[in-house]
C-alpha cells in the first residue's frame, strides 16, 4: 500500500480525531467538501459535529481556537492556504503565542498550512511562512519533508502543549510517496541527517530536501559527497545536529524556499558561525527564493525558488571557497 | 437607510440617466443595456474558452468563472463613467463588469497565459489583474481587502477635488465575512465616501452555503449598521440591475454616501473549473436565483423589441470572432523571460538588495 | 431581532431571575442590584487609589479607569454564573464587572504593581490579566481580539456537553471598528453561540468622537446584521442595566442565539490616568449619558429604600478598609527576579531554545 | 535652540505638509488631539483637512493608503503603537508591498511605527518590527537613531516610489536631543560610523545605538576602541559599510532590539559571513531582546533588552575569542 505526504495529513488527523476526544478541525469548506485539497475528505461523515466549516474569517478562526484550547481543546485549524495566515497574525503571535507565558495557561492547537508554491499558484497562494512565525517566541513551527515526517509531527503537535504552526507543503501532497505510515519516529526539535556525506553540509527542510537531495545526487557523479540534514522543524533549530555536521564537513549551505531576507536560512548561519565558527573552512553560504513576490509565471516561479540546479550550482561555489 | 426590495425596484424601471445625471448626456436605458449584454456574452464566451484552455492544460493554476453573475458585474460598470473618474474595483468573477468597464479585452487571456505584454507581465496571474492607473485597482486574493483601497482611491479624488467620482468595489457573500471588508465598510461610512459595494449572493463561498457564512436574513441588513443605503436586487434581472446600480451609483455621486447593493444569484459554475461544485443543491439549481441571467436578458431583448433572435445570434457569432482572436494573439506572446527579470521588487532602483547578484 | 429601547426596558422593571431562571434558585433582583451596587463601588474606589499612586510615581505604564461605566459593567457581570460555567470576558474598563464575577480584589492592584505573587506574575500588567482556567480570559491590548477567544471557550462547553453556559465579552465604541469584532461577531452569528456583548458606548475612543468612529445613528443597528438580538440601555442607570442584561443573558442561556446590549454612557476619566480628557465637549458632559452612574444609582438605592443614607455611608467606609488594605497587601510584595525567571516561551520545556545560555 | 527626536518628527511632517500638497496624515487620534505620543501636534490645525482622525480599523487604515498612493498622494499613517500594525500586517506585505512588483505602479506611503519599550509598556505597547518587516520583499525600514535621522529620513521617506515602514523608537522620544534640525544627511540605504574604533565592529540601529555607544565608552576604560556602525535603515542593508568595518576590525557583535530568532542581526551576521567571512578573527556574535514576549515590570523589561552592561559583557567576550 503506497500512501501520499497528503494522505498522511488526513490519516494523522483521523487517527487524532478516533483517539482523542479534544480534537476537532475547523476551516472553511473542511467539512463536507472534505477541504480545498481533500486533507479533510471523509472526516466530517466520520465523526460528526467535529470537522466544521468555518466563516471566512481567519482572525476568528485562530481566536475560538485560542478560547478552546486554554479551555483543554485541541483544535486544528487549517488555512485554505498558508498565505491567508497573514489575517490570523495578530491572534497568532500576539494573543496564542504570548498566552502561557503571559498567564500560566497552556494554549495548545495547531495550525495547518498549506505552504509553498506550483506553476500558476503566484504571490498569494505560495507563500512559506516559517521564517515569519519562526520569529515570535512562544511558537512551535514544525516544516515535515517526508510523508512519515507529516504523519508522526503532526500526531505529536497535537500532544504539545504549545501553539504549533504546521507548514505541510502542497508541493509535495500528491507528488511524495512512502510505503506505509510509521510507528515511531523522531521527535519534534530533533534533525535528521537525510544523507550522510564528508565534504559539505546542506541544511534545509520541507520540499527543499527534495531539491537538495537531488542536488546532492548531481555532485557525487562530480566526485563531491554532501551531507544533507533536514531540519524537520523550525522553531526549534536543531543547532547541535547541524554543529556536528559541520565538524565532519568543514562546509555549510543552508537552503529554504521563503524570502531571503533573514528568516530560517539566516538563523542557522548565525548559529553556527557564533557557535561552530572554527568548525568553519569557508564562508558558509545560504540559498533561499529570490527577493521578490512569488511569481506566477510558470518560467519565473522556477527561477524564483531553489531548484536542484541552483543548489547545485551553490554547491559547487561551496566547494570551491 | 430604507432597503428597497427588488420588486419595489422592478416597478419604476425607466429609463433614467443615472451616473450621469447632472454633467454630460445622460446615456439612454437602452444603450445601458446593451452595453451590459455585449459585455456580459463577451464575459461568458471568453470564460468558456479558458475553461476549455485549462482543461487542455494550456492554462495554469486555474480558471475562474463569472458563469450566472455576469448581468450583475456589467450593471455596475455600465453606470460607471470612466471620464468622471470612476473606479471599479471588481473581484473573482467580475469579467463581465471588467469589460464594461473598459478593461481591454486582451487582459484576461494574456493574464491568463501570463503573457510578457499583458498587464501582470507573467507575474501575477488570472483574476489577479488591473490598471490601477486607469481606475482598475488589480485585486490581491485576500478576500476583503480590495475595498479600502477603493476607499483610498476615492479619498485621492476627494483631496483633489475630483468631486463626482463614484468607487465601486465588489465582493461575495463568503467575503462580507472578512474583517477587511468590515474596517473598509465603516470606514466609507464615516468618511462618507461616494463608494458603492455590489455583493454578489450567489449562495456558496467555494462549497460553503450561506447559512455557514452570516446568521442573518439578508446580507443587506449590513447596509443600515454601516450608514450605507441599502438595495436589494434580483441578480439574475439585468434590468433591474441595471436600474438598481443606475440609482445608487446616482445617489453616491450625488453626495447621499455610500451605497450597498445586494444581488441574489447562483454561481453557475465550479468555484474554480478544477471544481465540480457538485455540492450544489438542487433546491438552489432550481430557485429564482438559480436562473441563467443571459437567458433571462435575451428574452427581455427580444420582449423589450431591443433585438430580433437573428440579431442576437449575429451578436454571439460577432463575440466568438472577437475572443478567438483575443485568445489567439494571447496565446502567442512569449512568457517573461526570467534571465532578463531584474528580480527586484522596489520602484527605487537603488534601495533594491542583491541577493544573488555575482 | 427586535431592538428594545431603554424606556421599554425600563418599564418592566421586574425582579426576574434572568441567568438562573431554570436551574438553581433565582437570585432576587434586589440582591443582584446590592452586589453590582457594591461591585461598583469597590472598582470606583480602587481605580481612584490607583490613579493617585500613578500619579505619585508608583506606578509604571498607565492606569486605565471605568469611572462612570461600573454600573454597565457590574450588571452584565452580576447576571453571570460561575457555577454554571459562564465566562466574563472583559475590557479596559470593565473593573466593576471583573469584581462582580469574582475576580479576587488583590488581582487588580498586584497586577499594577507587577507583584510575582498576582495573576500575570509582573509579566503583564494593569488590565491585561484574567485567569483563563476560571472564565475569565487574560485581555490583550488589541481592541476586538478577544470576543472570538470568549467564542471559542464557548464552543469549547459545547463540546464538552456543558450546555447552559453564557460568555460574555466587552467592547467599546472603538473597538466596534476592528475587523476582529466583526469576524468573531459574524462566527458567533453562525454558530449560534451562548455570547452576549456588551457594548459600551461611552462616546469617545481615546480623542476620537463617535462620528468619527461610526456612520450609523445607534450600534445596536449592528445586531441585525450579525444575527443578533439587539438591546438598547440607559448605560448609566443601574436599575435598567440589570433588567436588560438579564434579559440578554436568559435569552442567550435559553438558547436564543446571541445577544448585542449598547449602553450610552460617558468615559468620566481620560482615556488613562496621562489624559486629561479636555476634549470631551461640555455637551457631552451635559447629556443624560454623561451622568455618573453611581450617583443614579445611590438615589435608585434611597428611592427604592434598600438602603439609608447611613448605610451608604459605612458601605463606603467599609469598602475604602478593603482597598486600602488590599493595596497594602500588593504594594509590599516583590516583583519578579529576572534572575530567576526562566525567559521561555514554551509551556513545553525541552522545546525552548537557549539563545542566551552560556 | 534644542529639539527632541519626537519634535523632530513632528517638523518634518510639518514641512512635508507645507510643501508637497500630495502629503496626508491618517491615525487614530492624530487631528485635534495631536496623537497618542503628541507626533501631530497642531498639525490638524495648521493643515485643516489633512491630519485626519481614523476610526480603530488598522487594516482599512493602510488600505487606503494604498488607494491613495498609487492615484498619486503620499500618506502617512501613524500607528499609535508599532504593535498594532499586526493588523494591517496582510495589507502591508500582500498589498502594499507587492503592489509595484505586480503592476508597474509605484505605491508610495510612510508608515509611522512608535515602536520599542519602556518601563511598564508590557507586551503589547513595546514591539519593535523592522525585523519583521524587512523580511519581506518590496519595504523600505527604517531604524533612525538620532534626531536628526528621525527628521531627515522622514522627509526622504516621503520622496522614496516605495511604501516605507518608519520605525521610531519611543525610548528616544522625549529624551534625546540635538541642537537643531539638519539640512542635509546621508541617503537611505547608507549606514554611517558612529564612532571610529579598531578593536571590534559593533552593528548596530535606533534605540541600541545609545546602548551600544554606552557600552563602546565603558570599554573604552578597559583599552578597548570599539567602532559602532549605525546601520539607520534595517532594509536595505548598507553591507559595503559593515563589511570595510569588520575589515579593519575582525570582530563582528550585532546589536538589535526585536526577538532573538532570526530578524536584523541574524541577516548581518550572514551576510558579512557569507561575503566577508575571511576578515572575521573571531566567532561574529549576536544580541538581541530574550525569547519572550516583552514584559511588563521594569526589572523584568530592563533584563529582557540588550543594555550598555549586556552588551558590554557580550563585547568582552567578543574580544577575548
Ligand atoms: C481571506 C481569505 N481567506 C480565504 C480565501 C480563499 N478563498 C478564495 S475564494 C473563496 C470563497 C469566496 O466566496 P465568496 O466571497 O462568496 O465569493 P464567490 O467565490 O462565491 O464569488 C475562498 C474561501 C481568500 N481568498 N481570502
Ligand atoms: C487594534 C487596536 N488599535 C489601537 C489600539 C489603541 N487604543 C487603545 S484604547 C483605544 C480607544 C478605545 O476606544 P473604545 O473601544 O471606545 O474603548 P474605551 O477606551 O472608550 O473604553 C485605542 C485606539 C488598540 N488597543 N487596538
Ligand atoms: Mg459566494
Ligand atoms: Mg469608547
Amino acid at each position: 500500500m503506497s500512501i501520499t505526504y497528503l494522505e498522511a495529513i488526513r490519516e494523522a488527523q483521523a487517527k487524532a480525531l478516533a483517539e482523542d476526544p479534544r480534537v476537532y478541525i475547523y476551516g472553511q469548506d473542511v467539512g463536507r467538501f472534505g477541504g480545498a485539497f481533500k486533507a479533510t475528505k471523509n472526516l466530517a461523515e466520520e465523526y460528526p459535529g467535529r470537522v466544521i466549516d468555518a466563516p471566512i474569517s481567519e482572525d476568528a478562526m485562530i481566536g475560538t481556537a485560542i478560547g478552546a484550547a486554554i479551555e483543554g481543546m485541541r483544535p486544528i485549524v487549517e488555512m485554505q492556504f498558508a498565505d491567508f495566515s497573514s489575517i490570523a497574525f495578530n491572534q497568532i503571535i500576539n494573543q496564542a503565542a504570548t498566552h502561557y507565558w503571559r498567564t500560566g495557561v497552556p494554549c495548545p492547537f495547531v495550525v495547518r498550512l498549506p505552504s509553498g508554491g506550483n506553476e500558476g499558484s503566484g504571490p498569494f497562494h505560495s507563500q512559506c511562512m516559517e521564517s515569519l512565525y519562526s520569529h515570535y517566541p512562544g511558537l512551535v513551527v514544525l516544516t515535515p519533508a517526508t510523508v512519515e515526517d507529516a504523519y508522526t509531527m503532526l500526531l505529536e503537535a497535537l500532544t504539545i502543549d504549545d501553539p504549533v504552526i504546521y507548514c505541510e507543503h502542497k508541493f509535495l501532497y500528491y507528488h511524495l510517496k512512502a510505503d506505509g505510515l510509521p510507528n515511531s519516529s523522531l521527535p519534534i526539535g530533533k534533525a535528521r541527517v537525510a544523507r550522510a556525506g564528508v565534504h559539505a553540509t546542506l541544511v534545509t527542510y520541507s520540499a527543499m530536501l527534495h531539491e537538495s537531495l537531488r542536488a546532492a545526487r548531481e555532485l557525487e557523479q562530480e566526485g563531491w559527497d554532501i551531507e544533507v540534514v533536514d531540519l524537520r522543524s523550525a522553531r526549534p533549530i536543531d543547532t547541535d545536529t547541524i554543529l556536528a555536521s559541520v565538524a565532519r564537513t568543514g562546509r555549510l549551505l543552508c537552503v529554504g524556499e521563503s524570502f531571503p531576507w533573514g528568516g530560517l536560512t539566516a538563523e542557522v548561519v548565525a548559529r553556527i558561525c557564533a557557535e561552530g565558527f572554527h568548525l568553519l573552512d569557508a564562508p558558509p553560504l545560504r540559498l533561499n527564493a529570490k527577493d521578490t513576490p512569488i511569481p506566477y509565471h510558470p518560467n519565473l516561479w522556477r527561477s524564483h525558488r531553489p531548484t536542484s540546479s541552483s543548489i547545485s550550482a551553490t554547491l559547487r561555489k561551496l566547494l570551491r571557497a | 437607510m430604507a432597503t428597497r426590495t427588488a420588486e419595489a425596484a422592478a416597478q419604476d424601471r425607466t429609463p433614467v440617466g443615472g451616473g450621469n445625471q447632472e454633467e454630460g448626456t445622460p446615456i439612454p436605458f437602452q444603450e445601458r443595456y446593451l452595453k451590459a449584454y455585449r459585455s456580459s456574452i463577451l464575459a461568458r464566451q471568453l470564460e468558456e474558452k479558458l475553461a476549455s484552455l485549462y482543461r487542455a492544460g494550456k492554462i495554469v493554476g486555474g480558471v475562474y468563472m463569472g458563469r450566472g453573475q455576469e448581468s450583475f458585474s456589467a450593471s455596475l460598470a455600465s453606470c460607471l463613467d470612466r471620464e468622471r473618474h470612476d473606479i471599479f474595483g471588481p473581484l473573482i468573477r467580475d469579467m463581465a463588469g471588467r469589460l464594461a468597464f473598459g478593461e481591454p479585452l486582451l487582459d484576461a487571456p494574456r493574464t491568463y497565459f501570463g503573457s510578457a505584454e499583458g498587464p501582470m507581465h507573467g507575474r501575477d496571474g488570472n483574476v489577479h489583474r488591473g490598471r490601477p492607473r486607469e481606475g482598475m485597482p488589480a485585486m490581491i486574493s485576500h478576500l476583503g481587502s480590495m475595498i479600502s483601497v477603493v476607499c483610498g482611491m476615492l479619498l485621492a479624488r476627494k483631496f483633489r477635488g475630483q468631486a463626482g467620482a463614484v468607487g465601486a468595489s465588489c465582493i461575495g457573500d463568503g467575503g462580507t465575512s472578512t474583517g477587511a471588508c468590515h474596517e473598509a465598510l465603516n470606514l466609507a461610512g464615516v468618511e462618507k465616501l461616494p463608494l458603492v459595494l455590489a455583493v454578489a449572493n450567489n449562495h456558496y463561498a467555494y462549497s460553503t452555503p450561506c447559512s455557514r457564512q452570516y446568521a442573518c436574513g439578508d446580507l443587506v441588513e449590513r447596509a443600515a449598521g454601516y450608514g450605507f443605503t441599502g438595495h436589494s436586487v434580483d441578480g439574475t434581472d439585468l434590468a433591474a440591475c441595471l436600474e438598481v446600480f443606475d440609482r445608487a451609483v446616482g445617489a453616491a455621486r450625488a453626495g447621499e454616501g455610500p451605497q450597498m447593493v445586494v444581488g441574489s444569484l447562483l454561481r453557475l459554475s465550479g468555484h474554480g473549473e478544477h471544481d465540480d461544485s457538485s455540492y450544489i443543491t438542487q433546491e438552489d439549481r432550481d430557485a429564482p436565483y438559480g436562473r441563467d441571467c443571459l437567458r433571462v436578458a435575451r428574452a427581455q431583448l427580444l420582449e423589450k423589441g431591443w433585438a430580433s433572435e437573428s440579431e442576437l445570434e449575429r451578436w454571439d457569432h460577432e463575440i466568438t470572432d472577437e475572443v478567438d482572436a483575443a485568445i489567439a494573439t494571447a496565446q502567442k506572446e512569449s512568457g517573461p523571460d526570467p534571465l532578463k527579470e531584474s528580480w527586484h521588487a522596489l520602484a527605487t532602483e537603488r534601495l533594491n538588495e542583491g541577493f544573488y547578484d555575482e
